[in-house]
C-alpha cells in the first residue's frame, strides 16, 4: 500500500490540526465546505428523521396488536403509514450511505482533499433540510394520506390531506440528492489521485458511483412527477384524469421508472460497505473484484428496465409484465454472485467477530433472503397473488431494513474511530447487533406468512384470524426498537469517554486509513501515489 | 376532492381460522402453490448451503486460532466458479420465469366463460352483478364448476379485487375494464379484500365469496327476489335513453343496427378496423366520436356522466344479447 | 460555478481541492453535462407522457395541435435557433478575449432570448382569449370537426392535451428564465472583464445550458406544433 | 468552433427548420410525422455537436450526451411497449 510521507512542506495545504478541532461555532457547522462537516450534518439529521419514521412505525405496529382498529382512527393510520414510508425512503435511506460514510470516505478512498464542487455539496444539505421542513409541514398540517406512492387519482382527485405539502417536500428531496449523485459521478472521474486507476478503486468507491449515476439518472423522473400531481392539485391542469382520457397507469410507469431504480440507490452502497468490512475482518482480498465490479454496475443499469413488476396485476398488458418478469429475474443474478463473491471471501481468511463483522454477516443473512423472496415476486403467477400483501412487505423490509440499515450500522461501526478518533465499547456494540438481527428476523418473518395466507397491505383493521401472527411482528418490533436505541447511546457516549483509537485500529487497507483519525481538514499531506490493487490484506 | 363521505358497509369476515396457506378452491390455485412450494426448495436449498458454508468459515477460519493461511483460491477457478454460478441460477431463473408466466397467461387471457360477473369497485366497498341481475355488495355466491370471468372496473380511484382462496388478484381502474377468471372446485367461504390503498376505509372494504354446490346455489338464486335480467334492465335503459331512435333494428336509423355486432369487425371512418368487444362499445358509450364508424356523420351524444358502470354494462350485456357475430363464435 | 481565488495573474490558480486547472476546467464541464442529463430526463418523462397519450388520443391530439398557432411558434424557433448562434459567437469572442464583441453578442443573445419569451407570452395569452387555456378552471371552449360544438369527451381529451402543452411549454419558459438570469450575471461580469479567463470557462458552461434550451424547444416545437392531423 | 462553423452551422438550422415547415404540406401523415422528427434529431445533433462542442469534446462527455438519449428512449419504448399491447 503506499506509503503517505508526514513531511512539513509550504503552506498551501493547512496545518495538520484535525478538521473537527477547527472549530464549534455555528458558522463553522453551517458554512462548512469540507466534505467530513458535512457528512456529520447530514449524519445527524438523518438520524433525526429516522427515528421520526420509526416512531411512526412503532405506531403502527402498536395499532396492529388489535384486529380491530381501536388505538387510532383509520384516517391517522393511513397518515402514519404514509409519513413512515416519505420519511424512511426519501429522508432516511437514500442520503443513508452516500451522504454520510459516502461524502465523508469516498474523496480520502480516492487520494482527494475533498469533493469536487464542495459549494454544490453544502447546498445539497440545505436543500436536503428545506425538503424536510415542507414535510414536517405537511405533517402539523394534518399528514398525507396517499402513502408515499402518490398513487393517481387517490393522490389528484380524491385526497383532501396535505398532499400538495408532501408533494412539495419530496420534490425538493429529490434535488438533494441530484447534487449528492452529481458531486460523486464528478468526483470518481476527474479527482482520482496518480495511480488510482479504475481497476485499483475500492468497491465501496465504485458502490457509490454506480448509486451516483442511478441518483442522477433517476430522480429527475420523480422530480417532474410530484411537478405533474401538484400542478393537478393546484391550477387543474393534470394529465392522470380517467374523465378527461389519461391514464392512471401512466403515472405508475413514470412513478415506478425512478422508484425502482431508487431501491437499488439504497442497497448499493450498502453492499459496497460490506465488501470492505468482510474483507478486513477475515484478512483476505475480495474473491473476484472483477466480478463484484461488474455486478455493481450490472444492477445500477439493468435496474432501470424492470420497474414494470410493480404493476403485474395493474392492468398492465401481459406481454409488457411477461416482459418486465424476465427482465427482474435477470436482475437479481448480479445480486445473486455478490452474495456468492463475500461468502468466498471468509474462506481460508482470518476471521475475527468485531461488532462490524457480525453486522455484515446479519446483512448476509438477511439480504439474502430478501433477495430469494424477490425472486417469488418476480414469478408472475406467484406475484399475482402476492402483490400488496404483507409478503411484499416483508420482503422490502429484510432489503431494505436488513439490507440497507444493518450495512449502515455496520459502516458507522467500522469507520466510526476515523470519524470520530474514538473506540466504542465491544460488548454493547455486539449486543446490539445480535438484537437487531433478532428483531429483525421476529418482526418481518411473520409477516411472510401473513402475506401467504392472503393479508393485504395498509390495513388497519383485519380479520380476527391473522391476529397471532400480527402480535408476533409487533413483538420483534419491540426487540428491533432496542437494537437501534442502544448504538444512539454508546456510540454518542464513546465521543466523550471512549479511547483514543490511533489512525488505524483494524489494521485495515485504504487510503482513509493513511490519515489520522480524526483526519486534517484536508485529508493527506501530499497527494498519495497508489501503486497496487485496494485489498492487499495479507 | 371526494364530496360527501360515503358510508361503508359493515364487514362480514368468513371465520375460516388462521390459514397459512389459503385453501385451494381451484384447480388453477393447486398450480399456483405447487410454484410456491418449487421456490420454497429452492430457497431453502440455497439459503441452507450459505448458512452451512458461513458457520464452517467462520468456525474453522477464525482469527483467534492461529492456524496457518491455506491457498487462497487461485483467480482462474475463481472466475470459472462465478460464471459458473451465474449460468445455473440463469437456467432455473428462465424456468421459473416461463412456469409463472404459463400460468400467467392462463388467468389473465380472455378465454369463454360460463358466466361473466361484474365488479365494480367503489370507495369502500365492492359491487357485484351476476347475468340474471343480481346485485350484491362484498358478498360473491358462485356455484361449484363454473367458469368465472370477471369484468372488473371501478367508479372512482384504483381498487384490487383480491380472492386469496383462488390465488387471483385483479386492480380495478376507473376508465378501463380489466379481467381475469377463474374455476371454483370446492365449495366453502373464502376471504375477499381490496388490496390496492384505495383512501380511509380502505381496510373495511373486504367481505367473502361462499362457493355453493350446483342445487344450492339455484335455491339461493330462487331464494332472490326476482329481478329483470341484465339484458332486461339493458334493454329497458335502452328505450328509456332513446338509443332506439338512431340504432333501429332494420338500419335505416341515423346510426348502425347493433344485431349482431357485438365481437364482430367493425370498419372505423379513419379507415383501420377493431373488434366491437365490451371496451369497444364502453368507449361508443362514453366517447361515441372517437371510434367513428365508416359510413356514419359523429351525431352521437356523450353519455358520459349520465350513466353509471353498472347501467353501461347493463347496455352491453342487452347489445350482447342481440345475437354474437358469426366470427365470435370462432374466437 | 467553482469560484477562483487566485490573483491578479493571468492564468488563475486552481481551487484547493483541485491539483490543476486542467482537472478543473474537465471538472467543471463534465459537472455540466452530467446535470444537462438530469435536465435531459426532467424533459424526457414530459415527452414520454406525451409519447403515450398522443398513441392513445391520436385523432383528438392531432386535431388539438391544429389550434395552436405554428407560424409564431416557427419564428419563435428560429429566433431561439439564432439566439444558439450569438450565444456560441459570445463564447468563441470570449475565448479571443475580445471584450466589446462578447459584451455585443452577450446582449443579442438576451435580445432574442426576451423576445423568444414574449411572443410566447402573446400566443399564451391569444390561447386565453380563445377560451383555449383550461388552467385554474377557466372556461375551456373547444371547437372540433370531429364532433358536433361543445362534445364533452373530445373536448376532454383536447383538455388533456392543452394542459399536457401548458406544462412544457411553462416547464421551458421557466428554463429559459433561468437562462436569462445566467446571462445577465455573465454580462454583468463581462463588463467587469476583471479575470477574462475564468468569464471564458463560465460562459462556455453558461452556453452549454442555454443551447441545451434549444434542444429542449426543438422537440417541444416538433411534437405539439407539428404533428398535425 | 471557429465564427465560420457556428454561422455555417446556424444556415443548417434554418435551412433544416424551412425543411420540417413544408414537410408540413404533405398529405400521408405517416411520412410528414417521420420527416419532422428526422429534422428535430438533425437540428439536435447539430446544436450539440457545434454549438455544445461535443464535436471537440473529450469522449466522456459525448457519452454522458449519448447516455442521456439512451435514458429517454429506454422509458418512452418500456412504457409504450405497455400502452401498445394492452388489450
Amino acid at each position: 500500500m503506499t506509503s503517505v510521507v508526514y513531511s512539513e512542506n509550504e503552506d498551501r495545504h493547512a496545518t495538520p490540526e484535525d478538521y473537527l478541532s477547527g472549530g464549534w461555532s455555528i458558522r463553522s457547522w453551517l458554512l462548512t465546505v469540507d466534505h467530513k462537516r458535512i457528512a456529520w450534518l447530514y449524519a445527524v439529521s438523518i438520524t433525526l428523521f429516522f427515528f421520526f419514521g420509526s416512531a411512526a412505525a412503532l405506531l403502527m405496529r402498536l395499532e396492529l396488536i388489535t384486529p380491530a382498529g381501536d388505538l387510532l382512527s383509520p384516517e391517522s393510520y393511513n397518515r402514519l403509514f404514509s409519513l413512515h414510508g416519505i420519511v424512511m425512503v426519501w429522508f432516511f435511506l437514500i442520503p443513508s450511505i452516500p451522504a454520510t460514510l459516502g461524502n465523508f470516505l469516498l474523496p480520502m478512498m480516492v487520494g482527494a482533499r475533498d469533493m469536487a464542487f464542495p459549494k454544490l455539496n453544502l447546498l445539497s444539505w440545505y436543500v436536503y433540510t428545506l425538503g424536510g421542513i415542507f414535510t414536517i409541514a405537511a405533517v402539523i398540517a394534518g399528514g398525507v394520506d396517499t402513502g408515499w406512492t402518490f398513487y393517481t387519482p387517490y393522490s389528484t382527485l380524491f385526497s383532501n390531506s396535505a398532499v400538495l405539502a408532501a408533494a412539495v417536500g419530496v420534490f425538493i428531496v429529490g434535488f438533494s440528492s441530484i447534487l449528492t449523485g452529481l458531486n460523486f459521478v464528478v468526483t470518481t472521474h476527474t479527482m482520482r489521485a496518480p495511480g488510482m486507476t479504475w481497476g485499483r478503486l475500492p468497491l465501496f468507491v465504485w458502490a457509490n458511483y454506480a448509486t451516483a449515476l442511478i441518483m442522477v439518472l433517476a430522480t429527475p423522473v420523480l422530480t417532474v412527477t410530484l411537478l405533474l400531481i401538484g400542478l393537478e392539485r393546484t391550477l387543474g391542469i393534470g394529465i392522470f384524469d380517467p374523465a378527461l382520457g389519461g391514464d392512471p397507469l401512466l403515472f405508475q410507469h413514470l412513478f415506478w421508472f425512478y422508484s425502482h431504480p431508487a431501491v437499488y440507490i439504497m442497497i448499493l452502497p450498502a453492499m459496497g460497505v460490506v465488501s470492505e468490512i468482510i474483507a478486513c475482518f477475515s484478512r483476505n482480498p475480495i474473491f473476484g473484484y472483477t466480478g463484484m465490479v461488474l455486478s455493481i454496475m450490472a444492477i445500477a443499469l439493468f435496474g432501470f428496465i424492470v420497474w414494470g413488476h410493480h404493476m403485474f396485476v395493474s392492468g398492465q398488458s401481459l406481454y409488457a409484465g411477461i416482459l418486465f418478469s424476465f427482465f427482474t429475474f435477470l436482475v437479481a443474478v448480479p445480486s445473486a454472485i455478490k452474495t456468492l463473491n463475500w461468502t468466498a471471501t471468509l474462506f481460508r481468511g482470518r476471521i475475527s467477530f468485531d461488532a462490524p463483522m457480525i453486522y455484515a454477516l446479519s446483512f448476509l443473512e438477511l439480504f439474502t433472503v430478501g433477495g430469494l423472496t424477490g425472486i417469488f415476486l418476480a414469478a408472475l403467477a406467484l406475484d399475482v397473488h402476492l402483490h400488496d400483501t404483507y409478503f411484499v412487505t416483508a420482503h422490502f423490509h429484510y432489503i431494505m431494513v436488513g439490507g440497507a440499515v444493518t450495512a449502515y450500522m455496520g459502516g458507522l461501526h467500522f469507520w466510526w474511530p476515523k470519524l470520530t478518533g474514538r473506540m466504542y465499547s465491544r460488548g454493547w456494540a455486539t449486543t446490539a447487533a445480535l438484537a437487531l438481527l433478532i428483531g429483525l428476523n421476529l418482526t418481518f418473518y411473520p409477516q411472510f406468512l401473513l402475506g401467504y395466507a392472503g393479508m393485504p397491505r395498509r390495513y388497519h383493521s383485519y380479520p380476527d384470524d391473522f391476529s397471532i401472527l400480527q402480535v408476533l411482528s409487533t413483538l420483534g418490533a419491540g426487540v428491533l426498537a432496542l437494537g437501534y436505541l442502544l448504538p444512539l447511546i454508546y456510540l454518542s457516549w464513546s465521543l466523550r469517554r471512549g479511547e483514543k483509537a490511533g489512525p488505524n485500529p483494524w489494521d485495515a487497507q485504504g487510503l482513509e486509513w493513511q490519515t489520522p483519525s480524526p483526519p486534517p481538514v484536508h485529508n493527506f499531506r501530499e497527494t498519495p501515489e497508489v501503486n497496487e490493487g485496494p485489498y492487499a490484506y495479507k | 376532492m371526494s364530496s360527501e363521505a360515503p358510508q361503508t358497509p359493515a364487514i362480514e369476515d368468513p371465520q375460516i381460522g388462521l390459514k397459512l396457506i389459503p385453501e385451494q378452491a381451484s384447480e388453477y390455485a393447486q398450480q399456483v402453490d405447487f410454484l410456491y412450494y418449487a421456490l420454497l426448495g429452492i430457497s431453502g436449498l440455497l439459503m441452507g448451503i450459505l448458512a452451512a458454508l458461513v458457520v464452517v468459515f467462520a468456525v474453522r477460519y477464525r482469527r483467534s486460532l492461529r492456524r496457518e493461511r491455506g491457498e487462497l483460491i487461485a483467480e482462474r477457478s475463481g472466475r470459472r466458479l462465478e460464471i459458473g454460478f451465474a449460468l445455473l441460477l440463469c437456467l432455473s431463473f428462465i424456468g421459473l420465469f416461463y412456469w409463472g408466466s404459463q400460468l400467467y397467461l392462463h388467468l389473465y387471457s380472455a378465454t369463454d366463460a360460463d358466466v361473466t360477473i361484474d365488479a365494480v369497485g367503489k370507495q369502500w366497498m365492492w359491487k357485484f352483478q351476476h347475468p340474471d341481475g343480481t346485485r350484491e355488495i362484498n358478498t360473491l355466491h358462485l356455484p361449484v364448476g363454473e367458469t368465472v370471468a370477471l369484468r372488473i372496473t371501478s367508479q372512482d380511484v384504483i381498487h384490487s379485487l383480491s380472492l386469496p382462496a383462488f390465488r387471483l388478484k385483479r386492480d380495478a381502474v376507473p376508465g378501463m375494464y380489466t379481467r381475469a377468471q377463474f374455476t371454483p372446485t370446492r365449495a366453502g367461504t373464502y376471504r375477499l379484500f381490496c388490496a390496492e390503498y384505495c383512501g380511509t376505509d380502505h381496510a373495511r372494504m373486504r367481505g367473502k365469496v361462499v362457493v355453493l354446490e350446483r342445487a344450492d346455489y339455484q335455491q339461493w338464486l330462487a331464494g332472490k327476489v326476482d329481478v329483470p335480467d341484465r339484458a332486461e334492465a339493458g334493454a329497458q335503459l335502452f328505450q328509456s335513453l332513446g338509443c332506439g331512435a338512431c340504432h333501429k333494428a332494420d338500419g335505416s336509423g341515423l346510426a348502425p343496427a347493433l344485431q349482431g355486432v357485438f365481437g364482430s369487425r367493425v370498419k372505423l371512418a379513419d379507415g383501420s378496423e377493431v373488434v366491437a368487444d365490451e371496451a369497444y362499445i364502453r368507449d361508443s358509450i362514453v366517447e361515441p366520436q372517437a371510434q367513428l364508424v365508416a359510413g356514419y356523420q359523429p351525431v352521437m351524444p356523450s353519455f358520459s356522466g349520465q350513466v353509471s358502470e353498472e347501467e353501461i354494462l347493463q347496455l352491453i350485456s342487452y347489445i350482447q344479447s342481440l345475437g354474437q357475430s358469426r366470427e365470435a363464435d370462432e374466437q | 460555478m467553482p469560484t477562483s481565488n487566485s490573483g491578479r495573474s493571468g492564468e488563475s490558480r486552481p481551487e484547493v481541492q483541485f491539483d490543476d486547472m486542467e482537472q478543473q476546467r474537465h471538472a467543471g464541464l463534465l459537472g455540466m453535462w452530467v446535470f444537462l442529463l438530469t435536465e435531459l430526463l426532467l424533459f424526457g418523462a414530459i415527452f414520454a407522457s406525451f409519447a403515450i397519450l398522443r398513441v392513445r388520443h391520436g385523432a383528438v391530439f392531432a386535431e388539438a395541435a391544429g389550434h395552436l398557432d405554428l407560424s409564431l411558434a416557427a419564428v419563435n424557433t428560429a429566433l431561439l435557433l439564432s439566439s444558439g448562434l450569438t450565444m456560441a459567437l459570445a463564447e468563441l469572442s470570449a475565448g479571443a478575449r475580445l471584450r466589446r464583441a462578447t459584451i455585443g453578442w452577450l446582449q443579442a443573445t438576451m435580445a432574442l432570448g426576451a423576445l423568444f419569451l414574449a411572443i410566447k407570452g402573446f400566443e399564451w395569452y391569444s390561447e386565453f382569449r380563445h377560451q383555449l387555456m383550461p388552467v385554474l378552471g377557466l372556461p375551456f371552449h373547444y371547437s372540433s370537426a370531429l364532433a358536433a360544438p361543445g362534445e364533452q369527451p373530445v373536448a376532454a381529451v383536447a383538455e388533456l392535451f392543452f394542459n399536457l402543452y401548458f406544462i412544457a411549454t411553462g416547464l421551458h419558459a421557466v428554463h429559459m428564465l433561468v437562462g436569462l438570469g445566467i446571462l445577465a450575471v455573465m454580462l454583468a461580469l463581462a463588463r467587469r472583464w476583471r479575470r477574462p479567463d475564468r468569464i471564458d470557462r463560465q460562459l462556455r458552461i453558461a452556453g452549454l445550458y442555454w443551447a441545451f434550451i434549444d434542444v429542449v424547444w426543438i422537440f417541444i416545437f416538433t411534437c405539439f406544433y407539428l404533428l398535425r392531423a | 468552433m471557429t465564427n465560420r462553423t457556428a454561422v455555417l452551422c446556424w444556415l443548417g438550422l434554418l435551412a433544416l427548420l424551412a425543411v420540417t415547415l413544408l414537410a408540413g404540406a404533405l398529405d400521408s401523415s405517416a411520412l410528414r410525422y417521420s420527416l419532422h422528427f428526422l429534422c428535430a434529431a438533425a437540428m439536435a445533433a447539430l446544436v450539440m455537436l457545434v454549438f455544445m462542442r461535443l464535436y471537440t469534446s473529450s469522449p466522456l462527455l459525448r457519452l454522458v450526451a449519448v447516455g442521456g438519449v439512451m435514458w429517454i428512449a429506454l422509458l418512452i419504448l418500456l412504457t409504450l411497449a405497455d400502452t401498445l399491447t394492452r388489450s
